[in-house]
């Protein structure tokens, strides 16, 4: 199946936002002018964001039709799940693009919680008038007819977890110039000019972590207390942050943002995923922390822990939902109805 | 290719098969495993037997396996047996795994139902575990022939002069001005009495002027770098003052040398030395020691009399510390022990009461050569003593000092009421909780000192003092105890008490430990690799033990200890080489990042930071494979063999795979209906 | 849920350090010494090896419990490693907290390698405590592998078949909110 | 009876799905916009540490994470009660122009734009923005991709990241920008002026200029009296940044200001069970069901709605290009006083004149002697308790409410955001689109453009209104027989 079988036609792109926030939209259309060289490359048969189209002319193309298609956004709804099967079916190369693709991103914190205690909140807040407690459902009789609205699920997914994927572009959102050199390689490839990725490979990043690319001093680490970015008014712009006691996700985070965040002093939030290989992001980052701490008694361990005031959010922010226990449990309970 | 794996479960003739369904387990393993590449399932009733070791051979050959599978007992034992026979019948030994069913499964449960489930668990989590092992090669790394023993005790002694005398290169660094350690300052062994310095200094003179023993005294170890076979060690000679090379040891130096300076090292403080010094007359080297601290030149800069003086011009007061490095290949640790400070127990009135004396204090008194010359007195230096209580157990087992029993005490003890009674004849009163004997002649040598009239009262002694409350006690020390065999409380008026310190780890023995790279228990004492099998190595390749480094013991073990490791060594040298397990950690360099979250982590300094590229190494020959940097390092870029996290984790899915297989195990009905309740 | 709690037999992970615990588990093996089934022995050089993962692993997996075991502190044969393993444990405890797992089900023992009878009161103590737990039953593990069809199981095997939160009062009440649009 | 799915309105970030129903005769009998997507903020920020809610918010939209980024250092900023330094305050406002521009420009070319340049009848390849540029010219995509271009490269300069940027924290920002990094911005923004103006007269020339588009944007179709909210300054001019929350009713009568921290005794939101989306509505008018006038609580909040809640713009050029926007379209006061412009496709002009104001703003702070200094932090000193924080999004009124424990994490977390305002005016507006272009059951697809176009001129980012994952499906048509049998399997929702 390989895709330069029909060299004549174009190959065929489809760029699809299943459950996205649009910012993977929004950074492939910050390649700017290059857009305009994929429009050459490729007939971009889906982009919902960004120009019309007919879904009917997805559902018409024939199985492996679509070349190359890069889905962002996370599975969350039975209707995004559809869409994700769908194309899967039509293209012949699927990507996980970005973080919520290929790791659940922020969104996935959600599996902390079941759908039910979702709901309640949501339809509860404070300025929320909701005297009879309605809640959406998935079949509603309206007077004119039903309205259907797909259901929520009880956990939120990633593209891999619902579909066979090729590719994964980390990051959230991707930077522009990694898309662009990306794109870039597959053109090459297509044109049998240059190999294509093997089948599993991570895309448009590197093989180390954020840290390779700080230009920040490091020493041997060792930490006596973790501070917040709210207790100093300043922490020294040449050194580690994570060595200023600044809780940093650097050190477990793959590299190929450039180390944007600790350039202006904030420190790494991990949204480029785990490295290459890593079962589990939050694992890799607990034990590194926990084995440079300076403390060997539980008491003092503890008090420096406690500089950590939500590890669950610091660990998972953006990998709960591929993280081994996928989230919280009262999410999986009882189908998360708890 | 696909793998041929072979499962063999061991009956351990009704050690297992007694508790767990051999056969049942050997059925179940070769059907339903057989997915996962198990081609032979056998059970035998002793399968480390060399039949059970054949039969492993054969099939490797005949069935062409490629990973073998014992179920038998705990890999410390019979682990190497099977790597053995599968390397001879040409498959590498590290494809084999063998896990316990027997210590961790038969010998500990009842169930026979649970224990053979049990039995499949451990089975599929080490066949998991075996489908990820890697053929290894262990890591060969040539031994430098040369030793170096660290203390020159009677431990240190016994050490170097094996090895020197196998014709090997010996490095002897002694903190002290003499070697000797305490046995030097001993009157008489138990039980045979003879005079310790008489059997002792032929070994001090022989190391003295062995011609492959090099004798630093007055010097200390700074730095070890370097790993097993290679090791460059860093010495400190601390200046003597005196020009070794002129210095002939007349002793005119420190006959003329006019300040007097209380001697707490060898003479425990009963007596005094010079400024200028040797310890004692038969000390090794010969050379004095010039005591900078109490010097008057040094404090006045005025005296030097003993430069005026001696005849050769060996004095140099300008000599400055010497730094220097040997290369070795093996390191014995023969630091010995510290005495327990009997003053930390008030009501004993050590260091209060004159005539409480420690065991080396009456040592040294009981010693010709020591400073009463033999004559056992008090304190005033004239007055025999009338009675005698010898308290036993000071500082042992005893949960508020040291919990351990230190070994020696007692036979010293009675050795003590044996020497009180020979030179004084007066009364002599034991006081201890349980006299320990073991020891070839110790027994009789007790009997013997109860045979001439010593008397022993079982009991822990409450208090010491020196206020007489009943007639007949002025001016003498009461003993306040309670007699356990009689079941009453006694006062025994003395006129000298004997306390029998226990024996502690060298104060130091933490950085000591550090510095060498070696683990020593809270008490301090360092930590053999095997209590039983293996007590003279260390975790350390090539760091060895000898003497009460270990634990408390007496000289003979001690001794016995020390040829042991000296046989040690000369045994790698003549390997030329030595081979190393090859459980190591390495870094992939293009996924380090350069992070340096490893770099503290590892004791052994394995772990290398290049600035330049900005990555880590692991220096694998330094590496002794804990794995802490593997599970540490946050880029997954560090990975050990041997343990590897596809191992891990495999083996535990093994575990648990039985669990998720319907129908039948509670879990799953469990959740079966967790779901259904949805 | 009750009788599932009187038959409920916990399944234990336990990671031993070759140099105490596990020798510990000898020992008590060579006494005799009895201590209940439901511990599964997982052999690593040192507790310092205890990689996060792993226990997340056995979770994942469908362990009730985990118990990690290593030198007593002072006494680790790498020195200080098992203050690491401490440390871990210490964070990792935390976070599965607010992942709802108790903290009970991970435990950690020292337990040196003389100490084989103190070990198998450990671990029956450790079994006893999961017993009164109740099951984890952590479903990740039924598809402890990203595949489609293995999540889609977990899906069912955690009810999660469409027709949304039971009892929406939405769902409910149509009329509610048909009137509150005109 | 028939119905009309269109699922979902393509060039608009996020989702949503409208159903008409037509009676026996085909006409319109009602008309439904779904947001079928629903993600759960307030429920899984509870937890996290509330200075991590600038980078967690980013995440609610990739289109507009900059006015979450400073919504919720804003509220953060209030639950320490935290005053950041000046500079902080105009870099914040910096990165946020910046952002106005870019996201303005954005919707007007990309996404908006079409319509009108491209006409809606067009064939749907050509009615994005390689078609605008085909229409118009090479030129102006050079414009409109250097604009972007540039603005985005402030956000990276000031906030680290072009997209979901990370500098803003409780107190200020992490970091200063220098002189060299200054003077660069400043270049930008000067562009970024001349770009606005450059774009009002294009509209000029293409909408205002043709007859066709005028008829449409001045005619009934798109007409309606609703509330209008919008951000005002001490001066109740337009401001973005910060300030109270302005209400002016239908009748151009300015019914009260709220501070931020009063937003819930003027706002509240209704749930229908239809949709995963909540309406916003006037509390103190109440909720009278999807119906304009005086009397309903239905608001609107965007450009249109922030030039009639004000009473002018804060700049030369920008308050120039006002006068003439109500000049041209509201030249007559409603009886309240204030001349309002209910034609909702104006909003297209009013977010153009937004563009232009955006950018003057940008020179004013740029240029200030304070914007480099390095005092760009303050320490909290308070006990963190309970902070509310509003700002304009270009898609409307966004409000953050935090409360935190004593150690600063968040125990309740309340959104009301931007697109989410105008759920209801946005389901009015389809509908009437709906009955006016849809009859007899007949439907092509410049038709159902002209609904979809009623949806668009609200640049409704469903991302940030349903805090959703938004998905988007191309357009379809589902007809149904009477029964709501579905005939065309393509539709999921059966």
């Amino acid at each position: 199946m390989s895709p330069t079988a029909k060299p004549a036609a174009k190959p065929k792109l489809a760029i699809f936002g299943a459950g996205s926030c649009g910012g993977c939209d929004v950074a492939i259309a910050n390649i700017y002018e290059h857009i305009v060289e994929v429009g050459d490359a490729f007939e971009i048969v889906l982009w919902p964001t960004i120009m019309d189209g007919k879904y009917a002319d997805i559902e018409a193309l024939a199985d492996g039709d679509i070349t190359i298609a890069l889905i962002n956004g996370s599975m969350r709804t039975e209707e995004t799940v559809h869409l994700a099967k769908l194309l899967r079916r039509k293209s012949k190369l699927m990507v996980a693009f970005g973080s919520c693709a290929s790791e659940g991103c922020i969104p996935g914190l959600a599996n902390l919680s079941s759908r039910r205690e979702i709901f309640d909140t949501v339809y509860a807040t404070d300025s929320t008038d909701n005297p009879d407690g309605v809640r959406p459902t998935w079949e509603y009789k309206a007077p004119e007819g039903t309205l259907h609205l797909p259901e929520f699920e009880p956990q939120l997914r990633t593209l891999e977890q619902v579909v066979d994927v090729d590719y994964v572009i980390p990051g959230c959102p991707p930077e522009s110039e990694q898309i662009w050199a990306v794109l870039q390689a597959v053109v090459a490839a297509l044109n049998g000019t240059g190999p294509l990725p093997p089948k599993g490979s991570v895309l448009g990043a590197g093989t180390s972590t954020v840290c390779d690319e700080c230009d920040r001093k490091r020493d041997v680490k060792r930490i006596d207390r973790f501070v917040r970015i709210t207790d100093q008014a300043a922490f020294d712009p040449e050194i580690c942050l994570l060595e200023q006691g600044l809780p940093c996700n650097g050190p477990a985070t793959r590299s190929g943002c450039g180390a944007l965040c600790p350039a202006v002093g904030a420190p790494c939030i991990g949204c480029y995923g785990a490295a290459e290989g890593v079962v589990d992001y939050g694992a890799r980052l607990m034990s590194a922390y926990a084995s440079v701490i300076s403390a060997d008694k539980t008491d003092e361990i503890d008090t420096i822990l406690d500089g950590i005031v939500d590890p669950a959010g610091q660990f998972y922010r953006f990998s709960l939902a591929t993280s081994l226990l996928r989230g919280g449990r009262s999410a999986w309970k009882n189908g998360g109805e708890e | 290719m696909a793998e041929r794996i072979g499962v063999y479960v061991c009956h351990c003739g009704t050690n297992i098969a007694g508790v767990v369904d051999v056969k049942e387990v050997t059925r179940w393993a070769g059907e339903r495993l057989r997915e996962r590449g198990v081609v032979v399932a056998r059970d035998y009733d002793f399968m480390c037997s060399s039949l059970g070791q054949d039969m492993v051979e054969k099939d490797i050959k005949e069935q062409k396996l490629t990973r073998v599978l014992v179920a038998a007992c705990s890999p410390h034992l019979h682990e190497k047996t099977f790597r053995t026979a599968c390397q001879r019948a040409g498959l590498n030994p590290y494809l084999c795994e063998l896990v316990s069913i027997r210590e961790q499964d038969a010998w500990v449960h009842t169930d026979k139902a649970a224990a053979t489930e049990k039995a499949k668990a451990i089975i599929w989590g080490g066949l998991e575990r075996l489908i990820h092992h890697e053929p290894l090669e262990p890591l060969h790394v040539p031994v430098d022939a040369d030793t170096l023993v660290v203390g020159g005790g009677i431990a240190g002694i016994q050490a170097a002069l094996e090895i020197a005398d196998a014709g090997f290169q010996v490095y002897m660094v002694e903190r002290e001005p003499s070697i000797g350690g305490h046995m030097a300052q001993f009157d008489k062994t138990f039980p045979t009495l003879d005079c310790a310095a008489c059997i002792l200094t032929p070994r001090m003179v022989a190391v003295g002027t062995h011609p492959k023993i090099k004798l630093h005294t007055w010097s200390e170890v700074e730095k070890v770098e370097g790993y097993v076979g290679n090791f460059e060690v860093t010495i400190r000679q601390k200046a003597r003052y005196v020009n070794t090379e002129l210095c002939t040891g007349c002793g005119i130096c420190w006959q003329k040398c006019p300040k007097k300076v209380t001697d707490d090292v060898y003479e425990v403080g009963l007596t005094t030395r010079k400024a200028i010094y040797t310890p004692f007359p038969q000390a090794v080297p010969i050379y004095p020691v010039l005591d900078k601290d109490n010097c008057t030149y040094f404090e006045k800069g005025t005296c030097k009399a003993c430069e005026k003086l001696c005849p050769t011009g060996a004095i140099d007061f300008e000599q400055q510390d010497e730094v220097f490095t040997v290369s070795v290949g093996n390191i014995i640790l023969a630091t010995g022990y510290d005495l327990f400070d009997a003053s930390v127990i008030p009501q004993y009135g050590y260091g209060r009461l004159d005539n409480v004396f420690t065991s080396l204090e009456f040592e040294r008194i009981c010693n010709a050569a020591g400073p009463t010359s033999g004559n056992v007195v008090l304190r005033d230096g004239k007055t025999v003593p009338k009675s005698v209580g010898i308290i036993h157990c000071v500082g042992s087992r005893d949960a508020n000092y040291n919990r351990y029993c230190s070994a020696i005490c007692c036979m010293q003890s009675i050795k003590y009421a044996h020497l009180v009674m020979e030179r004084t004849g007066a009364e002599v009163h034991n006081f201890y909780i349980d006299i320990r004997t073991p020891g070839k002649d110790y027994e009789e040598f007790y009997e013997r000192v109860q045979e001439e009239g010593g008397h022993f009262i079982r009991g822990k002694v409450a208090d010491i003092s020196d206020v007489p409350r009943l007639p007949g006690e002025e001016g003498k020390l009461v003993i306040q105890v309670e007699d356990t065999l009689a079941g009453r409380q006694r006062r025994v008026p003395v006129d000298m008490v004997v306390l029998s310190p226990g024996l502690q780890a060298r104060h130091d023995s933490a950085e000591v430990a550090k510095l060498f790279g070696i683990s020593c228990s809270a008490a301090g004492w360092y930590i053999e690799k095997h209590p039983k099998l293996d007590p003279v190595s260390t975790m350390t390749e090539g760091v060895f033990i000898a003497g009460c480094v270990q634990g408390p013991k007496g000289i003979p073990e001690t001794v016995a200890q020390g040829a042991a490791a000296a046989a040690r060594v000369v045994g790698r040298i003549q390997q030329g080489e030595i081979a190393l397990e090859p459980i190591r950690a390495s870094v992939n360099e293009e996924a380090c990042s350069g992070c340096r979250i490893c770099n503290g982590l590892c004791p052994f300094n394995a772990i290398v930071f290049h600035e330049d590229r900005a990555v880590s190494e692991v220096v694998s020959a330094l590496c002794q494979g804990c794995g802490t940097c593997v599970a540490a390092c946050p880029a997954g870029a560090i990975s050990g063999t041997g343990f590897s996290n596809e191992q891990v984790l495999a083996q535990i899915e093994g575990l648990l795979m039985l669990n998720k297989e319907p129908p039948g195990s509670t879990e799953d009905a469990g959740l079966a209906t967790t779901g259904a309740k949805a | 849920m009750t009788t599932e709690i009187a038959t409920f037999e916990p399944v234990i992970i336990g990671f031993t350090c070759n140099w105490c615990s596990y020798r510990a588990a000898d020992l008590a093996g060579t006494a005799r010494v009895k201590y209940p089934p439901n511990i599964r022995l997982i052999r690593l050089m040192c507790s310092g090896r205890l990689d996060p993962t792993f226990v997340l692993k056995a979770f994942a997996e469908g362990a009730d419990a985990v118990m990690i075991s290593g030198c007593h502190p002072g006494e680790c044969h790498y020195i200080e490693q098992n203050i690491k393993a401490l440390r871990r444990f210490e964070l990792l405890r935390r976070t599965i907290q607010q992942m709802g797992i108790e903290p009970e089900r991970l435990q950690l023992v020292w337990a040196s390698a003389a100490e084989g009878t103190r070990l198998a009161n450990e671990i029956a103590r450790v079994t006893e405590e999961v017993r009164a737990l109740g099951p984890l039953n952590w479903p990740a593990g039924r598809n402890g592998h990203l595949d489609a069809a293995g999540l889609e199981a977990a899906w069912e095997a955690t009810g999660g078949e469409p027709g949304g939160p039971p009892e929406t009062p939405g769902g409910e009440n149509p009329e509610h909110a048909a009137e509150a649009k005109r | 009876m028939e119905r009309i799915t269109i699922d979902p309105i393509t060039r608009l970030e996020g989702h949503g799905k409208i159903e008409v129903f037509l009676d026996k005769q085909g006409e319109v009998a009602n008309a439904y916009f779904q947001v079928p997507e629903l993600r759960g903020f307030e429920r899984f920020c509870v937890g996290r540490p509330v200075e991590e809610m600038p980078t967690l918010t980013n995440r609610i939209c990739g289109v507009c994470p900059e006015a979450h980024h400073i919504a919720a250092a804003k509220a953060a900023d209030a639950v320490y009660k935290v005053d950041p330094p000046r500079t902080a305050k105009m870099l914040r406002e910096l990165l946020y122009s910046a952002f106005y521009v870019t996201d303005h420009t954005t919707h007007f070319y990309a996404l908006g734009g079409p319509d009108f340049v491209v006409g809606p009848d067009a064939p749907a390849a050509e009615r994005n923005i390689l078609g605008v540029i085909a229409k118009v010219g090479m030129d102006i995509g050079g414009k409109v991709i250097e604009a972007r271009r540039g603005n985005h490269r402030v956000i990276e300069i000031i906030g680290g990241r072009k997209i979901h940027p990370a500098a803003a924290v409780p107190g200020g920002m992490t970091s200063a920008i220098n002189e060299e990094q200054r003077a660069e911005i400043e270049k930008i923004a000067r562009q970024s002026v001349e770009f606005g103006q450059f774009s009002l007269d294009l509209f000029d020339k293409i909408v205002l200029g043709n007859d066709a588009f005028r008829e449409l944007v001045l005619g009934d179709t798109y007409y309606h009296r609703t509330y209008y909210i919008g951000l005002l300054d001490a001066d109740k001019k337009v401001n973005f940044y910060d300030g109270k929350v302005g209400v002016m009713s239908p009748d151009g009568e300015r019914i009260g200001i709220y501070a931020p921290a009063e937003y819930r005794d003027w706002i509240a939101e209704h749930v229908e069970p239809w949709t995963y989306l909540k309406f916003p509505f006037l509390k103190k008018v109440g909720w009278k069901g999807f119906t304009d006038g005086v009397d309903s609580g239905v608001y609107c909040a965007t450009p249109l709605s922030r030039l009639n809640a004000a009473d002018g713009m804060a700049t030369p050029l920008a308050q120039a290009a006002y006068e003439r926007f109500y000049e041209t379209l509201a030249p007559k006061p409603e009886s309240g006083g204030k001349r309002i412009v209910h034609h909702r496709l104006a909003t297209h002009w009013a977010r153009l004149i937004e563009l232009l104001y955006a950018a003057e703003r940008m020179v004013e702070l740029v240029t200030d002697p304070e914007i480099t200094s390095p005092d760009v932090r303050a320490v909290p000193t308070e006990k963190p308790t309970e902070g509310v924080a509003i700002v304009e999004a270009p898609r409307g009124t966004l409000t953050h409410h935090y409360w935190t424990d004593e150690r600063g994490v968040l125990t309740k977390v309340n959104l009301i955001v931007g697109t989410t305002n105008n759920y209801a005016p946005i389901s009015m507006s389809i509908k009437k689109a709906a009955e006016a272009f849809i009859h007899k059951g007949q439907v092509n697809q410049g038709l159902l453009n002209r609904v979809e176009m009623a949806f668009r001129l609200y640049d409704p980012c469903l991302g940030c209104a349903t805090h959703s994952l938004p998905g988007q499906m191309p357009l379809q048509v589902v007809i149904r027989d009477a029964d709501g049998e579905v005939v065309d399997d393509l539709s999921q929702h059966c």
